[in-house]
């Protein structure tokens, strides 16, 4: 199941990427960065299956960064939001060349 | 002293300064959950950062004078000379930032001590990048040093600038930690393991390099290439360098910069010393970086901006020593960091004390005349200025003809002629501040009176300067310093990576 | 043979050094005290005076000796490198000491003269010191042992004629003409810089001697070299004497003080060139096809000023032309291979134009006091002016009349012999070579109009009835002796010169010639055999004699003085007379094809559509400002939005990809 | 004694005096530094005796620098620089004297910079270790830059930049030269050094890169002589710079390239520079910068730019004497080399005197003035005299080795060349002409003053450099021979053979 | 039977239909859910994939307490509702569309490529890895053995962003 779980997981990791592209909502854009996250995991979940377990763990620590991510971006979101009352990133427009 | 990893002291002993410092991090919490009312727990607090920082060089001096280092293919984290040195400039960074920052803070009323929690924990991130010698532990150390320099982007988060600028920073950089994730993963997948060194071992032994290497490899040096700030993956940078705090941002494009390089120099030479695609893949990226950078500086006003962007070309600069695969390559790099890390600090220290608010309004016309007003100050921009520019007689100059040697050696010439010759498109945007400041007058009297540093300031300032001039004159004990730490990143097999 | 220090030879330095000395003197003098005329005068003329008792004595002593080759003084290595070795060395041999004489001789009396034409002027000093400077650059010149040494006066006496045509400088046409005539000569110095070089290559030397050595052995005869060598010497020759093609500077040069324009532009230094052929005089006859150049340019420049000198009204202007006019036969003269012809036209011109000139300077003296005294400002050296004034100036007069007949060529004057033993010359060649019977037919109607419009120049000035004006006219009066004294002097040189060389036709001695003849030997040896019986030469003379007398019997007859109008009420020219009035539009002709084009060049093409366009507005700036535009540039795309900056990041990420699966290798 | 320390000091004094100028009252920094560039000349003056006229390098200090890359603090003198420095130590004292009245603000910066100035000149034509040679180049680009940005005309702020990047640009492609020169000589030779005469002895071998590296250090050196196309920076540089500036760049900072080209570029890569094609174009570029910088020069108002275009001119002959390789032509370029120095030098030190009087350079706001300032006018004409190689002039001995020793190698060339002394003084006559001839057209004019005590001051020795060296130019042509025969042996060797060395016996 | 690999696709195009309606819904609150619907679909994947604990942890971790976070952060901010502006235009998909369809094409060898022959277990070896030290045991071991560095590394990263979060929280600076 290696090779179809690869190409799971770059199809996800291509729909993140097309989320993140396609998206103006801050918080979707960030929940699409989790679903790259995601794909990768499967990545190496299915990796560890034929390779062994250390991907298996990578996948913890994965779960770690993605936790400590979302706190900090959420608060950061927040704060934005604070200031704009939006989170659409068409709206941050403020820094900018000219 | 050689360690041996499996076993616990060695261990300890290996990650000593991480070890030190996250106890002086860990102080520093403590402190502030009692004492973070008044200013003066600000000073304190950035006293205490300023010890941690010291006592951490301390602890790695003591370690590079025992020339401590790992016995066979390191496990989880790397010993070597490299290591050492370029957590002395990480830390240097960080010191010279915690002395801009004092005023920095008081000014801009930012009374939270949380601070310089933040930036001993994003210095620590980078130290775990140069540390690590296993992908996970750079990438848990990347993402340690970028959650940290997120929060610092957006500290000021009463201006909307500051906020903005934390968002983009955050958004693009976790966009940027998936693709440097999924990266990793191939990389794993191709040679089933996560350290570089048995990664440069599995990739020796592979023959041509697989599919699947080479796509993580080149996913890695995507999620690198965004935090070096590298064309075209650098958009982020003017903005946020321009919306974050000041000494932020001089932490940002000095110390996160090189921590970046540190680690990307470990992966490619001792893990992908056999895949040569990456040489041309950072060729390319290299010129469209230097290229890039120099040219859009050029139509830069604000100053900030000028130097965002001047660092985004200084990655490209930094690239090319890269891109040589050479010890001597890592060798420059490391001398062109401390440069460059000293001249970038110097420049954002000055432009603090030039501005308010951010100082995202600050031109370059507004300098004019500050060489009448404030010599010292004037002088030492300019001093900044023309390292930046790699002028002889400057460090500057020193760290890019170390690169330019190396680029050469390894046969780069064209490398290093586009190098140059970017540099004297560079000379298009450092010149006309030096312009301002002493060939065109104070646009109204008295313009300058309130560009002052204060004390902490004026040492970051002066120590800079003079090391930038000591190195370009007598650079001779920095060089072996740089020449043992770059021979110490080695490739893990003897297979030698083909030049360009 | 080097100079012996036992014998006056070794005086030699003197002359010039004295010059050079008067110039220092004279030079600062005009700083400090510009007013101390006495002293500047003592000094100006007395070391010229000094000189030529020197030079006398270097002549007596050289004759003494009876030596073969040239003596020479070495003095210091001026510029020793490799092979090239220039010493700053004299050389005194007979063609050196007949120009020795003549300049210090002539310069003297000019000097003189000199005191009183330029009393009145407050530039006195400045202009002593000038005078001496020319004399000491054209003593360099003449005494110079090699080219370079020649060199370094023929571009200094070119120096002190600008300076001195231009003395008067605040007049705008008086420093134009100076300039005008310093570039000219420069043309001609890049003729003779050029054969410098060509001449040390193929000889290896460029001292007089080892040359002309060399010459014969290193050099065909007739060959491309030589043939290049020598026409680059003559195009020297026609800067510095005024010959077609570069002869405009000269008539403009009488802007000067008329003392300048005898001394310079009458006795010495235009006949410079003369001197130049004379003393390369084998190179020249090595070349045939120059030697034919030479002569024919001379030919042509004899009748063509002679033309213009017609219908000329300024009294310099006319002596100006016949000047050039005069030079022309002289080149006959010596590119026919007739040296000492040369040479001796050379000499008697300098005594009889000399006087010319001197003699229109006490003229226009004269209508320039009486203008002033009678506050007028009409141009006191137009001959529409003046008529009559012998009258008031009988010595002037007189001695301006020997001077004519001796321009003219009517025996026993001067200019008769020298002028003859050309014409004769040229026959002769003649007879060898077809072509040169053309030259003289040219020379021999050019002295048909030189006869014709020195009298009409006398005419003009001395007879018929006075036009100065009824309020200036009481103020005319004969210069003072100071000035008069050399003209005498100067009268009885003009009218008793050919007896430096009176020919064996005549059963003289034809001193002259024989003095040159250690000079010119090697020269004539190479030229072709002629001989002309006596017969042929007496109908030579008689046909030039003939033409003497008829262009004065001429103009006597055909000129009326009475009809003439002062000049601000003369009307204009028509039709031939015009074209001669206006010089054949030369000047308007150079200004047209060679100046205007080449400023228009210089700054509409070069300087700005060039330098200032494509270089610096286009390589340059353009430069600059398209790496500012990329710069800018990038605004469209650093727009704030997150989302370009992801679809950048991606579109970076492809290309990584691509490059990485298969496109980069 | 003197042979050990004479180089090192003439290096480090100027920038000991340079720093306490800035420090001592503004008042007194003009004295200072006059007194210190006296002391500059007074250390370099024995050099004229103590020099040998023999081949090779004097005055040698090696001393280590930075070991790891072979880099050495290694100066030494041979009788290519033995000039360049004396001219430089000459000039200074003159060009601070020059700029007591001229220069109103910020004095001490001013005469420090100077004095910099010096110190890096100097490194540059003693430096015989590429890097030094190269930092050097690039460190006296600094004080020239802010003397015109900071000193400066109306439009000084371009004319600087444009300097500073033009030479920039020139200088870094020559880094990367020198770079993979030294690559290349320490493969070969397993030693890796800057140093001169390693990379010499080493160069020959460089195969089909040597036209790159030669191309590198072309543009360098071509620019900075500067060579047409690349001279534009030149006009704007010497308009806006203030006199002391003007004088520096075109006395001595011009003769950085030819020097270069000497030193390095001809010697290093003879192959290439020997090339009928390279021939040919260095030749050719030599030729249009005579003709075309004589007749650019005869169309400008501005009287700085003239002499700004002539230099240009001046500076072909001597690139054409360079590559004649004849002793002549290179001894001629050589002598070029001081002249244009003294000449050029004297010639922008005239214009400033003037335009501190009248506040203007252009030719048309005089006219007329050799009545009003005789003493001026008698100068500028001398001057002039010998900026157009007046016979008797040292200009007229340096185009005339030139012009004499090109002839053989160039003939067709050598005698186009030669017209440029025609434009010469077409253009330098002309405007001397319009500025001190011609009527007093403005009223301003009549009541200007003589020059002074002080301004005579600087001008006299170089009114007496111009006559010695035209008069007696042997005691400079003695001392260079050797070395100029050197150079051409390295590139043509028995060139020289034939040509005898100057006897000592003759007079 | 259903084997492993049928359900294996189930999962799998549960995982990528609800990925895609993650990404395309208009409101962020549905698109949350969509997500937390791929994240389930992608722990059943994980399972089959020999990874049972980690297909706990995803159910936990990630399903459970970051995907509540957003959705907290979704309510909070008071974005239940489809924003006008929340998909770029036309051009904008249109880029997205050919980016990512690039990007996929140039991922696509991946997928197919064989692992080299040194670095692959023999088949079923985790399983029985995991017969032997248990499910958690298997992750566990490593987790505090080698990769203890890592591990504590990750706890300082916590750290960090708690600090971090607090800062950018708390009510007065």
């Amino acid at each position: 199941m290696l090779n179809p779980a690869l190409s799971v997981s770059a199809v996800l990791f291509t729909l993140g990427v097309a989320g993140v592209l396609f998206r103006r909502n801050a918080i979707i854009i960030f929940m699409c960065v989790e679903l790259m996250l995601n794909a990768v995991n499967l990545t190496f979940v299915a990796l560890a299956q034929v390779i062994g377990v250390g991907g298996q763990v990578f996948v913890l620590f994965v779960m770690a960064v993605a936790a400590a991510e979302a706190a900090v971006g959420l608060a950061i979101i927040l704060a934005v939001y604070r200031h704009k009352q939006s989170v659409s990133l068409q709206n941050m427009n403020l820094l900018k060349d000219g | 002293m050689s360690l041996d990893l499996s076993s616990y002291r060695d261990l300890m002993l290996a990650l000593l300064p991480e070890l030190v410092l996250t106890g002086w991090a860990l102080v520093l919490i403590l402190f502030v959950a009692w004492r973070h009312k008044t200013i003066n727990d600000l000073r304190i607090a950035g006293w205490i950062t300023l010890a941690g920082l010291a006592s951490t060089a301390g602890v790695t001096w003591w370690l590079w004078w025992h020339r401590t280092a790992v016995a066979g293919i390191a496990g989880m984290v790397a010993a070597d000379d490299f290591r050492w040195v370029i957590d002395w400039i990480f830390l240097g960074a960080a010191a010279l930032t915690v002395l801009i920052s004092v005023a920095y803070l008081e000014r801009e009323q930012l009374l939270a001590p949380e601070y310089y929690i933040l930036l001993l924990f994003g210095t620590l991130g980078m130290m775990v990048m140069a540390a690590g010698s296993d992908l996970m532990v750079i990438f848990l150390g990347l993402e340690l040093m970028s959650v940290s320099v997120y929060v610092l982007a957006g500290f000021d988060r009463r201006r909307a600038r500051s906020a903005e600028a934390a968002l983009k920073y955050f958004l693009l950089g976790a966009f940027a930690s998936g693709f440097l994730l999924y990266g990793i993963a191939l990389t794993y997948g191709a040679t089933g393991t996560t350290n570089i060194g048995l990664i440069g071992a599995q990739a020796g032994l592979m023959g041509p390099p697989s599919v699947m290497l080479v796509v993580g490899l080149a996913l890695l040096l995507v999620g690198f290439g965004f935090k070096v700030a590298a064309v075209p993956f650098h958009m982020w940078a003017p903005d946020v360098y321009d919306g974050a705090p000041t000494p932020v941002t001089a932490f940002m494009a000095t110390g996160v910069k090189a921590a970046a390089f540190a680690a990307l120099f470990r992966i490619l030479i001792q893990g992908f010393a056999s895949v040569p695609a990456w040489h041309d893949m950072l060729w390319w990226l290299a010129v469209v970086t230097m290229v890039g950078g120099n040219l859009f500086a050029l139509a830069q006003r604000s100053l900030k901006r000028m130097l965002a962007y001047s660092s985004v070309a200084h990655a490209g600069y930094l690239l090319v020593a890269v891109t040589s695969g050479t010890s001597a390559g890592t060798s420059a790099f490391l001398v062109y960091v401390v440069a460059y890390t000293l001249m970038t600090v110097g420049a954002f220290a000055v432009l603090s004390a030039k501005g308010r608010g951010g100082e995202s309004d600050v031109t370059i016309d507004d300098l004019a005349g500050l060489a009448s007003r404030r010599p010292w100050l004037a002088f030492a921009l300019a001093v900044c200025m023309l390292s930046l520019l790699g002028f002889p007689g400057t460090a500057g100059f020193i760290g890019k003809w170390y690169i330019i040697i190396a680029a050469t050696s390894a046969g780069q010439n064209v490398l290093a002629a586009i190098l140059v010759l970017t540099s004297v498109v560079s000379a298009g945007y450092y010149l006309p501040v030096i312009m301002a400041m002493y060939m065109k007058p104070e646009p109204i009297e008295a313009a300058h009176v309130d560009a002052v540093l204060d004390r902490w300031g004026r040492a970051a300032v002066a120590f800079a300067v003079v090391a930038l001039l000591l190195f370009g004159v007598w650079p001779n004990r920095l060089f072996d310093l740089a020449r043992s730490a770059g021979e110490s990143v080695r490739p893990t097999m003897s297979t030698t990576p083909s030049g360009q | 043979m080097t100079a012996d220090a036992g014998t006056s030879i070794g005086l030699v330095w003197v002359p010039p050094a004295l010059a050079l000395l008067g110039f220092v003197l004279n030079g600062t003098i005009a700083f400090v005290r510009p007013q101390a005329k006495t002293a500047v005068s003592i000094i100006g003329a007395g070391v010229l005076l000094a000189g030529f008792a020197v030079a006398v004595t270097i002549f007596t002593g050289f004759a003494a000796l009876h030596p073969e080759a040239a003596v020479v003084a070495r003095y210091w290595s001026w510029i020793p490198v490799g092979t090239l070795q220039v010493d700053f060395a004299f050389q005194v041999d007979q063609l050196s000491l007949v120009m020795l004489l003549v300049v210090t001789g002539v310069g003297s009396l000019i000097h003189l003269f000199s005191i009183g034409y330029m009393k009145a002027d407050p530039g006195y000093a400045r202009y002593f010191a000038y005078l001496n400077l020319f004399v000491f650059f054209m003593l360099v010149l003449v005494l110079g042992a090699n080219f370079p040494v020649m060199f370094v006066g023929w571009e200094g006496v070119g120096l002190c004629s600008y300076l001195l045509i231009g003395f008067w400088f605040s007049e705008k046409a008086n420093a134009d003409a100076g300039r005008k005539a310093f570039i000219m000569n420069r043309i001609g110095d890049f003729g003779f810089m050029v054969a410098m070089f060509i001449i040390f290559w193929v000889t290896g030397s460029l001292d007089f001697a080892t040359v002309f050595a060399a010459a014969p052995t290193a050099l065909t005869a007739g060959g491309g070299a030589i043939t290049a060598i020598t026409l680059f010497l003559f195009l020297g020759c026609t800067g510095k004497s005024a010959q077609i093609p570069l002869y405009t500077w000269l008539p403009d040069a009488m802007a000067g003080p008329t003392p300048v324009s005898a001394l310079i532009h009458a006795a010495t230094m235009v006949t410079a060139g003369v001197y130049l052929v004379a003393r390369c005089n084998l190179l020249f006859a090595m070349a045939p096809v120059s030697s034919a150049v030479v002569a024919g340019v001379g030919a042509l420049t004899a009748l063509f000023a002679a033309t213009i000198a017609l219908k000329q009204w300024d009294i310099k202007k006319v002596l100006a032309y016949s000047t050039i006019s005069q030079l022309g036969y002289m080149f006959v003269g010596v590119g026919t291979g007739a040296i000492s012809a040369g040479v001796f036209h050379l000499a008697t011109h300098a005594f009889f134009k000399a006087l010319l000139f001197l003699g229109s300077g006490s003229v226009i003296f004269a209508m320039h006091r009486a203008y002033h005294h009678a506050h007028l400002h009409d141009d006191a050296q137009d001959m529409r002016n003046m008529g009559g004034l012998r009258r008031w100036m009988p010595w002037t007069s007189a001695l301006m009349w020997i001077a004519t007949l001796a321009i003219a060529g009517i025996p026993p004057f001067s200019g008769f012999f020298s002028k003859d033993e050309i014409l004769a010359a040229a026959f002769a060649r003649g007879t060898a070579q077809p072509i040169w019977l053309l030259f003289w037919a040219l020379g021999l109607i050019a002295a048909l109009l030189t006869a014709f419009y020195m009298t009409r120049m006398m005419l003009y000035t001395f007879h018929g009835p006075n036009r100065t004006g009824d309020g200036a006219r009481e103020h005319l009066h004969e210069a003072p002796w100071i000035m008069t004294g050399p003209l005498v002097v100067l009268g009885m040189l003009s009218v008793a010169g050919g007896l430096l060389n009176i020919p064996e036709l005549y059963k003289g001695g034809a001193w002259l010639h024989h003095w040159l003849e250690p000079v010119t030997a090697p020269g004539a040896a190479l030229l072709p055999e002629t001989h002309l019986s006596h017969g042929t030469e007496w109908a030579l003379v008689g046909v030039a004699v003939v033409v003497a007398l008829a262009g004065i019997a001429g103009a006597w007859r055909l000129l009326k003085p009475e009809s003439l109008v002062p000049a601000p009420q003369s009307p204009e020219e028509r039709g031939f007379e015009r074209i001669l009035r206006n010089k054949w539009y030369v000047d308007e002709i150079y200004d047209a094809l060679i100046v205007r084009p080449l400023v228009w060049l210089s700054r509409e093409v070069l300087w700005k559509r060039i330098d200032q366009g494509a270089i610096d507005a286009g390589a340059v700036n353009g430069a600059a400002r398209g790496a500012r535009a990329a710069g800018w540039a990038n605004r469209w795309l650093q727009t704030g939005q997150v989302g370009v900056y992801v679809a950048a990041f991606v579109v970076g990420v492809l290309l990584l990809l691509w490059r990485a699966v298969g496109g980069g290798s | 004694m003197y042979a050990r320390w004479v180089v090192t000091a003439l290096l480090v004094w100027p920038v000991l005096a340079a720093a306490v100028v800035l420090f001592v009252p503004t008042r007194l920094a003009k004295y200072v530094a006059l007194g210190a560039s006296l002391v500059e000349l007074a250390i370099s003056v024995p050099l004229w005796w103590t020099f040998q006229p023999t081949t090779g390098m004097q005055f040698i200090v090696t001393h280590h620098w930075i070991p790891a890359w072979g880099i050495q603090y290694m100066v030494g003198v041979d009788g290519i620089s033995l000039f360049m420095v004396l001219l430089t130590t000459f000039l200074m004292p003159l060009s601070i004297l020059g700029s007591w009245s001229y220069i109103t603000k910020r004095e001490g910066g001013f005469y420090a910079l100077m004095l910099v100035l010096t110190t890096g000149m100097i490194g540059v034509f003693v430096a015989l270790d590429l890097f030094l040679f190269y930092v050097m180049w690039e460190v006296m680009l600094i004080p020239m830059y802010f003397i015109i940005g900071v000193w400066g005309g109306e439009n000084r702020l371009y004319a600087a930049i444009k300097f500073f990047i033009y030479t920039f640009l020139g200088s870094l492609l020559m880094l990367v030269a020198i770079i993979v020169l030294y690559l290349h000589a320490g493969r070969v030779t397993g030693t890796y050094s800057f140093s001169y005469m390693h990379l010499l002895t080493q160069s020959g071998l460089l195969g089909s890169s040597a036209w790159w590296l030669f191309g590198a250090f072309f543009l360098a050196f071509a620019i900075k002589v500067p060579m047409f196309p690349l001279h534009t920076w030149l006009p704007d540089a010497h308009v806006e710079a203030p006199t002391a500036g003007s004088v520096i760049l075109a006395g001595i900072l011009l003769k950085m390239g030819t020097y270069g080209f000497l030193r390095f570029a001809v010697p290093f890569f003879p192959t290439v520079a020997l090339d009928p094609t390279v021939q040919l174009i260095i030749v050719a570029l030599a030729l249009i910068g005579i003709i075309y910088g004589g007749l650019v020069a005869m169309v400008q108002p501005d009287f700085k730019k003239l002499i700004a275009y002539s230099s240009v001119a001046h500076l072909g002959f001597v690139m054409l004497g360079i590559w004649a390789l004849t002793l002549q032509s290179v001894q001629g370029a050589l002598l070029i080399m001081i002249n244009h120095g003294i000449s050029t030098g004297a010639l922008f030190f005239l214009v400033g005197m003037m335009y501190e009087r009248r506040h203007s350079r252009l030719i048309e706001a005089y006219g007329g003035i050799a009545r009003v300032v005789p003493m001026f006018a008698a100068i500028l004409t001398l001057v002039s005299l010998s900026s157009i190689a007046l016979p008797g002039t040292n200009g007229f001995v340096g185009e005339f080795l030139v012009l004499i020793g090109s002839f053989r190698t160039y003939p067709i060339a050598t005698a186009l060349a030669t017209t440029g002394v025609i434009v010469a003084a077409a253009y330098l006559l002309t405007a001397l002409q319009r500025v001190i001839f011609n009527p007093v057209t403005h009223e301003e004019n009549k009541k200007l003053t003589d020059l002074s005590a002080r301004e005579l001051i600087v001008l006299v020795p170089l009114l007496a450099g111009i006559l010695w060296i035209g008069i007696y130019p042997k005691p400079f042509l003695r001392r260079m021979e050797p070395s100029a025969r050197q150079f051409i042996e390295q590139v043509r060797p028995g060139a020289t053979a034939n040509q005898p060395p100057i006897a000592e016996a003759s007079r | 039977m259903l084997s492993p690999l049928t359900f294996f696709w189930v999962f799998a195009v549960i995982a990528m239909l609800s990925a895609l309606l993650c990404i395309t819904r208009r409101n962020p609150v549905a698109s949350a859910l969509w997500l937390v619907v791929t994240l389930f679909a992608l722990a059943g994947l994980f399972v089959l994939l020999d990874a049972q604990f980690i297909a706990v942890l995803q159910v936990l971790v990630y399903a459970g307490a970051i995907m509540v976070l957003f959705l907290f952060v979704i309510m909070l901010l008071n974005l239940g509702r489809p924003g006008p502006s929340d998909i770029k235009g036309p051009a904008g998909v249109l880029t997205a569309v050919v980016l990512a369809g690039a990007m996929l094409v140039l991922l696509r060898p991946v997928s197919n490529a064989a692992l080299s022959e040194g670095v692959t277990l023999p088949p079923g070896s985790v399983a029985a890895l995991q017969q032997q030290q248990g499910i958690v045991g298997s992750v566990a071991g490593p987790l505090f053995e080698a990769y203890l560095v890592p591990f504590e590394i990750a706890s300082v990263l916590l750290l960090a962003a708690i600090v971090g979060a607090v800062v950018l929280a708390k009510r007065k600076l």
